[in-house]
């Protein structure tokens, strides 16, 4: 005979403000097999945990349910409070009374009533609930790390120092990422490639770390402590065993007129090239879909000829390596709109409108114009500078709500740059709010208007238009009541919005975890997981999960790189054991479930007599692959499979438990 | 084939040469107009500001009495007037509460499925594939096509895809045989809020428009709007106090322009109704050759 | 009398409607009180006999919700579910089975405005079509008299 | 014996008359799969007239398929129990067939002789059959095989035999009596008559007497193999059979309520016999059937004295493989 | 008939078969299952117009597993069933011979599975007339008809589980309805039970069953059972492709998926 304890939290006022609590813990205490109720203001705390252990004590209690926030909240909580109270853990069920009920309808009897059913509902589960016990897997200590940004490079450095090996891969010809592009970065104004710079080479030289880059993930399968990675060598075209990287080719390469990512479109790269001078490795790869010999079909091959080292070879094809790792951390970074993306901002028509990137490699000494500002247009130093910040973010219209974080920052770093560079310019700077909340920040922003006299404007734009070799911008002063502002600029700057990579979606399908609607990958808990995803064992670093300055970037990967140290601390982990389980006397061996499961866990197995004789076939979950969805359950017709956590018993217990009591 | 038309106020007054150009147009091409029977003025500028679901009831009314003249699809010329009538229908649509409430006031039912249509879409759907046919002229003149405020926002209910850099006029005047300009105030406000409260106002913003115009080589203006057409076409003396020019640019309606390419008489379509002679324009146009 | 309020049974995917139900709870989003939500780790989880179960228990409309495809967390339960569902639906379809009480849907973990819409129009829709007499007096013959062959006053 | 006549088109009032009475009728109507059943009806015009025999034998009112025994609930108090004895009506049974109401007899026998089932007792108590005798058959009939015959009046209240556009009444028991009372009217008095020229002619199969001394011996017969292979062990046989027996206590509950049921059960299942262990004595589809057939034939005359088999051949209808109990029987009882 | 005859005897003869399941005339019902131990009772194997039953059923009897070496003979339907079987990982341990009798009468015996393949491919089935007007008929239905259609049906239904037992394509050790931890279905026969019980043999049907319709004939009630899966499977060939009974590697379009199935309902 069951006796259930049963939990009903208050939650401060976040449940008992709707839902009658007392009245729930009084019902309950009627509902069959329970043995216990009772109400308490904070579950969750350390008192209210004790309740948990000391209610087992003194009433024998079988299993428990307590009624308080969402399970992906606090279900390990509590079930470790159960386990402390002697029993087992996987016999403590929570049923969801704050996010299903308190939070989401008036105080009313219709709540009270509603929080009465969940409890009953997970009772009913409670009593049918069997004793589980974790299972052991082994775990691979070899890290995979997606993307060689700032990001990536901490995580993989941080967990190859702590002796583990890493593998990063990098869709680029050359790790480093956005960082690499910036000039100075704020608040301190040093430069991004003398910090940037030697991380890169440490990457590339540390024992631990096997670094592909311009290569791709093509899937992810397997579970935590036991991925199998497929990964994807785009053809480099170019042996890097052999390549001195020397620089012949890309010197030589007819076709130059291709424009150079790294410079962010200011400037042109050949068809065969490294990204840029301190790129890792410093090794060329040619792009195929601007070379002559590809496009033109065996045409030109003037790289091969001037190769001493005889390292071009044009036959080189797409390969694929498969790698087993234990974790993987997630660090693909973002992507930027472009100026094309704003109408009424010259959809990227006119050519002294320019985004963030393109000024940062404008201010850069490694940039097109060697660190001098000029505007593309002309090459003329531009002497009026207008600064749009916001451009996209927190802009229903545009489809982006949020905001991008850094651009406040970087627009007053880069109205200070161009200030330095040119005292006598004026540089305008458009705003709704600044947002300088952060180390040395908001003190950053007023050294720009205060020292270096950059006029902030609060208002939008709304218009950018040319007007005799000037761009006029029509925008608003909305702290002078709202006075039309035209400015008559030389060069616009748009801080425009940081959105998700392209491929983020199929990124995020090829490892099975989630994201927002704007593409951005998911954390598991927003304050208590922000580095984990839902997919146990997948970590996230940098601005593939949200917007990010490189601080915050860091100290994530940091952070992320702890957890796979953490994992790889044990030569085994063990796993929840809600997996599915055969009973091989009813099973027909019909093994139509094999087909179902994504993991290929179901097998084949023998049935035998004592002799020896092979009787029959049964199927047979191999619990260690079995991630526990339950497919083959719901299939497989005699119920012959079941889902341990999830049984036929317990799930069919709850519909039950709904019998005839009106809701 | 016949589609709805509400004309509202202006149409009937100091636009009359936008209806009649519009209606010149689709009988070229076999449409007629069928107007919806005790039609109500659809509260623009005033309403909204004033009342909610004044301001829905308006123009559902209108719709609504469409609905029982059995009309599926109803053009309406007038940009303010098909703002407020696809707001209420929205609204009515997407608010079962509202739409009840509305329903009760009108003492009528409501089924929101009639289609609306500002003049692009009208052109686009049902003048363009007769077109061929009938373009009999060439405009050969540098047009600007200003689009004002109503016709391209919210995005929710306009039909304009690019709000911000709309393109939908100047393929209307391609077709009809004229060279559009790449300028600056499409959408740019003409003032028209303040018409009556603050004219020089008005005057200064709608001389920045003709300013860009002009200085971008435009022979023409065509609007869809018939604010813009007053307030582009009647205050030229006051705009020139305000901007110290004098531009003496035509203002086109886009029906009459397509009209002019189609070979309509010039009366017919009401060209001599305007403050700005529009005989400059009227000139350049050549017959097509085959 | 008072309005007939319907008792709504929902099969939800742990990972994604389930998590999308709890956003709505921590955005506060208000919905109808007449859904019970019981939790499957997926959608692949849910077996039809429990849809028949619930039905027979007295509920008066079914949700079912799961990650949308592509996004499922097992990679392919909510495809293998889609495939059942045709089927059932059309079986009961064909059983004379009122579907409309029947509400299928994919709602992501980000979806918790949708999670709430649904609930609410799925209650008015149950509320409008009424108690689901038809399924509940299957077990009673002409004469309202239990249906086990055994004759009764 | 009292005989009687009753012309059909009276027996709309009959009917209307026993209805009012407070009596619940059954009798045989067609359902929607085009097959007769006997169902509980409001008015004569319901009742089927043309039909060889109904799909399932009338003992269902008295041995339903499922008896409700009692049905419990927990409450705050203590625990709730409702008799259902209470709720059984008097019911007349309008149009069985003579072998179906001489089956009555033995059925009776089975839940009387020893320890009384009151539910059943009860059931029997409030019962009036109204036996219409056989006007045709088909081959599967062999009533005349277990020595009974298309109008014989084994176990009826009243056996009607219809003669043109009158139905000829032998008015056997007490509660028939009651019956013609209830309706004086529409009764009028007559000589006894002969019914044969108006019953069915049925083929006649075996012996009884022979059958029953050899299947004694019967049961090491190997023929049963080979007689029984083909059955399916569906049992639909036992429940189309107006004397199979065999039932099966079940209790549905829902913890804080449930009740307990008496279904109907066959030993062709192959789980009527199966232990909790797994083991089962009657190992395979062979010895179930032998089982079946046997008790029909030999183990029922051994415990009441009665051959449990009454010639309906409603199990030869409904058998899927087409097996067939007559020709069974005379298979494993050659020598 | 001979031929037949001739054909087994020889079989048992050179010990290819020790059992042979066929038909046996039947004085009242023209032709009975009939299972051959030897070449004495070979001379019982009739064939005529009467032999409807899907005889695959019996392959799953324990006496029959027991003889290791059978021979079954059966319309086009037992070898779908076979071959759907055989997909479905049974009869690993019997040596199947098979035979059958062709549209012009004329006796085969397959030297190979494969062999039955091409024949039931060559000569593969559609659904009667009769069951597609039923269907037809039903679905024309209004639904609420529909809906009082089945339910007078299955309130006569009895679970004598008869529609179980003739069905070769269930075989499982203990039927869902059997079990009663949980107790998915009541044990006593009431239509809304019943109903399940009909819903969950079709659901379970769906996609791996044959058409041969055994069950809707043989209900002792009279309840055209066979229609709901043989409803199933038009769906399924529709929407799937899905062909039950093709080959003996049949794929199941219930534990298969195509990313791209459309669906009208799922919002």
């Amino acid at each position: 005979m069951a006796r259930i304890g049963v939990f009903i939290c208050h939650c401060g006022e976040n449940i008992s403000a709707t839902v009658d609590v007392v009245k729930v813990a009084e019902v309950a205490s009627k509902m069959q097999g329970v043995a216990f109720s009772t109400e308490y203001k904070y579950m969750c705390s350390a008192p209210g945990q004790d309740k948990i252990v000391q209610a087992i004590k003194e009433h024998k209690l079988t299993g428990i349910v307590v009624a308080a926030c969402s399970p992906r909240m606090h279900e390990s909580t509590f079930r470790k409070a159960t386990a402390e109270g002697g029993i087992n853990p996987y016999l403590c069920e929570m049923a969801n009374i704050r996010e299903h009920c308190s939070w989401v309808h008036e105080r009313s009897e219709e709540t009270t009533e509603k929080a009465i059913d969940i409890v009953r509902t997970l009772v009913a589960k409670v009593r049918r609930n069997a004793p589980l016990f974790p299972i052991k897997v082994p775990v691979t200590k070899t890290a995979l790390v997606i993307g060689g940004g700032i990001a990536g490079i901490q995580a993989a450095l941080d967990i190859a120092n702590a002796g583990h090996k890493v593998i990063m891969v990098e869709k680029q010809p050359s790790i480093g990422g956005h960082m690499s592009q910036l000039s100075e970065t704020f608040p301190t104004l040093d430069c991004s490639q003398c910090i940037l710079t030697p991380r890169m080479v440490e990457v590339s030289q540390h024992p631990n770390i096997t670094l592909h880059t311009y290569a791709e993930v093509e899937s992810v399968s397997g579970f935590i402590g036991n991925f199998e990675v497929k990964i994807k060598m785009k053809a480099k075209s170019v042996d890097h065993v052999k390549c001195t990287g020397c620089g012949e080719c890309w010197q030589k390469c007819p076709s130059k007129k291709i424009p150079d990512e790294f410079n962010a479109g200011l400037s042109n790269r050949t068809a065969i090239y490294t990204p840029f001078p301190q790129a890792v490795p410093n090794k060329p790869v040619i792009d195929r879909a601007n070379c002559t010999w590809f496009t033109k079909g065996g045409k030109c091959g003037i790289c091969q000829k001037v190769c001493k080292a005889e390292a071009i070879d044009y036959t080189i094809q797409d390969t694929f390596i498969d790698v087993k790792v234990g974790a993987i951390v997630t660090a693909t970074g973002f992507d930027l709109k472009h100026t094309d993306f704003f109408p009424e901002y010259g959809y990227g028509e006119f050519k002294d409108v320019i985004d963030g990137m393109q000024f940062e490699r404008l201010a850069s000494a490694s940039g097109p114009t060697a660190g001098v500002i000029r505007r593309p247009s002309d090459g003329k130093v531009p002497e009026k500078i207008v600064f749009i910040a916001c451009a996209g973010s927190r802009d229903k219209a545009k489809g982006i709500e949020y905001c991008s974080k850094i651009c406040c920052m970087y627009t007053a770093k880069h109205a200070m740059l161009y200030k330095h560079k040119n005292h006598d310019g004026k540089a305008y700077v458009f705003y709704m709010d600044i947002r300088a909340a952060g180390k040395g920040y908001d003190e950053f922003v007023r050294r720009a208007i205060e020292d270096d006299h950059v006029e902030y404007i609060r208002g939008r734009v709304s218009k950018v238009y040319e007007h005799n070799g000037k761009l006029i911008v029509k925008g608003v002063d909305t702290l002078l009541n709202s006075t039309p502002v035209d400015i008559e600029a030389d060069m616009v700057v748009l801080a425009t919005a940081i959105v998700a990579n392209k491929d983020a979606e199929s990124v995020a399908q090829k490892m099975h975890i989630s994201y927002d609607k704007h593409h951005f990958f998911a954390e598991a808990h927003p304050k208590l997981k922000p580095v984990e995803t839902n997919t146990a064992g997948i970590m996230l670093a940098g601005a593939c999960q949200s917007a990010k300055d490189i601080p915050e970037s860091v100290s994530q990967a940091s952070a992320s790189a702890s957890k796979a140290i953490a994992l790889f601390s044990n030569n085994e982990m063990s796993r929840e054991p809600s997996v599915a389980a055969v009973n091989n006397t009813n099973c027909t061996g019909c093994l139509l479930c094999q087909d179902v499961c994504p993991y290929l866990a179901i097998e084949k197995e023998e049935i035998k007599d004592r002799a020896g004789n092979v009787l029959r076939y049964a199927a047979k979950v191999n619990s260690g692959l079995c991630q526990g969805c339950g497919t083959c359950v719901a299939m497989c017709r005699n119920k012959s499979i079941d889902l341990q956590g999830f049984s036929n018993e317990q799930m069919l217990g709850e519909v039950m438990s709904l019998l005839n009591k009106p809701f | 084939m016949k589609i709805g038309y509400y004309p509202g106020c202006s149409l009937e007054g100091t636009s009359k040469e936008y209806s009649d150009s519009l209606f010149a147009v689709a009988e070229k091409c076999g449409i007629t107009l069928e107007t919806i029977n005790d039609w109500n003025c659809c509260g623009a500028s005033a309403a909204h500001t004033l009342n909610h679901d004044l301001a829905i009831a308006l123009p559902a009314r209108s719709i609504a009495l469409a609905e029982k003249q059995g009309l599926t699809e109803i053009v309406i010329p007038c940009a303010a007037c098909y703002s407020r009538l696809s707001q209420s229908q929205l609204e009515m649509n997407s608010h079962f509460v509202t739409k009840s409430k509305i329903e009760s006031y009108l003492e009528m039912s409501f089924s929101g499925t009639i289609k609306l249509l500002s003049v692009i879409e009208f052109l686009e759907k049902y003048i363009f594939p007769e077109v061929d046919k009938h373009v009999v002229n060439k405009l050969n003149q540098k047009t600007a096509c200003y689009y004002g405020c109503l016709l391209v926002r919210p995005k929710e209910i306009s039909s304009i895809k690019r709000s911000e850099d709309p393109i939908e006029m100047e393929e209307v005047m391609k077709i009809a045989g004229a060279i559009p300009v790449k300028w600056a105030f499409k959408t740019e406000c003409c003032g028209a809020g303040f018409s009556v409260s603050k004219t020089d106002f008005v005057a200064k913003l709608s001389g920045k428009i003709l300013e860009n115009a002009a200085e971008n080589g435009a022979e023409s203006i065509i609007v869809a709007c018939p604010m813009c057409h007053m307030n582009l076409d009647m205050r030229r003396p006051n705009i020139k106090e305000q901007i110290k020019k004098d531009i003496n640019i035509p203002v086109l309606f886009i029906t009459q322009a397509l009209g002019l390419s189609m070979g309509i008489s010039a009366d017919k379509l009401g060209l001599n109704k305007h403050f700005v002679p529009t005989d400059t324009a009227v000139k350049c146009v050549i017959k097509k050759e085959a | 009398m008072s309005q007939f309020e319907p008792k709504i049974v929902a099969f939800v995917c742990n990972w994604c409607t389930y998590a999308g139900a709890d956003l709505a709870g921590t955005s506060r989003a208000k919905y109808a009180t007449n859904v019970r939500i019981i939790r499957f780790p997926c959608t692949g989880r849910i077996d039809f006999m429990l849809l028949m179960k619930a039905f027979q228990n007295g509920s008066d409309g079914i949700i079912i919700s799961g990650c949308h495809p592509n996004d499922c967390h097992y990679t392919s339960g909510n495809f293998h579910a889609r495939r059942r569902w045709m089927v059932f639906r059309s079986l009961i379809e064909f059983m004379g089975f009122d579907t409309e009480r029947i509400t299928f849907s994919w709602v992501s973990a980000a979806e918790g405005a949708k999670w709430a819409d649904l609930v609410n129009e799925v209650t008015t829709k149950v509320r409008e079509l009424g108690p689901f007499t038809e399924f509940k007096n299957l077990d009673y013959n002409s004469f309202n008299q239990l249906d086990n062959g055994a004759i009764t006053k | 014996m009292e005989t009687k006549l009753l012309q059909s088109s009276d027996i709309p009032k009959l009917f209307d008359n026993l209805i009012k009475s407070g009596k619940v009728i059954i009798a045989p109507i067609t359902k929607k799969s085009g097959k007769v059943f006997f169902e509980r009806i409001s008015s004569y015009d319901q009742v089927e007239k043309d039909y060889i025999q109904t799909q399932f034998s009338a003992k269902s009112v008295v041995f339903p398929k499922v008896e409700e025994l009692f049905t419990y609930k927990k409450t705050d108090t203590g625990i709730e129990i409702t008799d259902t004895l209470s709720q059984i009506p008097e019911v007349v049974v309008w149009g069985l067939r003579p072998c179906d109401s001489s089956a009555f007899d033995y059925i009776s026998e089975f839940f009387l002789k020893e320890n009384p089932d009151a539910y059943f007792a009860r059931r029997k108590e409030l019962l009036t059959l109204i036996t219409i005798s056989c006007p045709k058959a088909d081959d599967a009939c062999f009533c005349t095989s277990v020595e009974l015959n298309p109008g014989s009046t084994a176990g009826s209240d009243i056996l009607l035999t219809q003669m043109g556009n009158e139905y000829y009444a032998e008015i056997i028991t007490e509660k028939g009596k009651a019956v013609v009372e209830s309706s004086s009217d529409l009764f009028t008095a007559t000589e006894p008559k002969t019914k044969d020229e108006f019953l069915a002619k049925i083929t006649y199969q075996f012996s009884l007497e022979e059958i029953k001394e050899r299947i004694k011996t019967a049961y090491d017969n190997a023929q049963w193999k080979h007689e029984s292979m083909g059955c399916y062990g569906c049992g639909a046989c036992a429940f189309a059979c107006p004397t199979c027996t065999c039932f099966d206590i079940q209790d549905e509950s829902d913890g804080d309520e449930g009740s307990r049921k008496r279904c109907w059960d066959a030993c062709g299942l192959s789980l009527f016999t199966k232990h909790n262990s797994g083991h089962n004595p009657r190992k395979n589809q062979t010895e179930r059937r032998r089982q079946r057939l046997m008790h029909k034939f030999k183990y029922s005359v051994e415990n009441l004295g009665i051959v449990s088999c009454v010639g309906c051949g409603r199990c030869i209808r409904v058998c899927p493989a087409h097996l067939n109990i007559f020709e069974n029987i005379l298979n494993v009882t050659k020598e | 008939m001979e031929q037949l005859q001739n054909k087994v005897a020889e079989l048992f003869e050179k010990g290819t078969i020790s059992l042979m399941i066929g038909f046996q005339d039947g004085m009242s019902k023209g032709a009975v299952p009939c299972f051959v131990e030897s070449v004495e009772q070979v001379k019982l194997l009739i064939y005529n117009s009467y032999c409807k039953n899907n005889l695959a059923v019996y392959l799953h009897k324990p006496e029959v597993k027991q003889a290791k070496k059978v021979g079954i003979f059966g319309n086009v339907a037992t070898l779908r069933s076979i071959l759907q079987l055989l997909s479905e990982n049974q009869f690993w341990n019997i040596e199947l011979t098979v035979m059958t009798i062709n549209a012009n009468q004329e006796f085969i015996l397959f030297e190979s599975i494969a062999e039955v393949e091409k024949y039931v491919q060559a000569n593969f089935p559609q659904l009667t007339d009769e069951e597609k007007e039923l269907i037809e008929k039903i679905n024309t239905m209004s639904r609420q008809e529909r809906w009082e259609y089945w339910k007078d049906l299955f309130s006569t239904c009895i679970k004598c589980y008869a529609c179980r037992a003739v069905c070769p394509m269930c075989y499982c050790p203990q039927c869902t309805v059997e079990s009663n931890q949980p107790q998915w279905i009541k044990v006593s026969a009431q239509t809304s039970g019943n109903m399940e019980w009909h819903t969950m043999r079709a659901m379970h049907l769906a996609g791996r069953c044959i058409n041969c319709g055994e069950c809707g004939r043989i209900c002792p009630v009279g309840i055209p059972v066979h229609l709901l899966t043989a409803k199933m499977n038009l769906d399924l060939s529709k929407e799937f492709g899905s062909k039950t009974g093709y080959s003996a590697s049949n794929g199941y379009a219930l534990n298969s998926f195509n990313p791209n199935d459309k669906e009208g309902f799922i919002r």
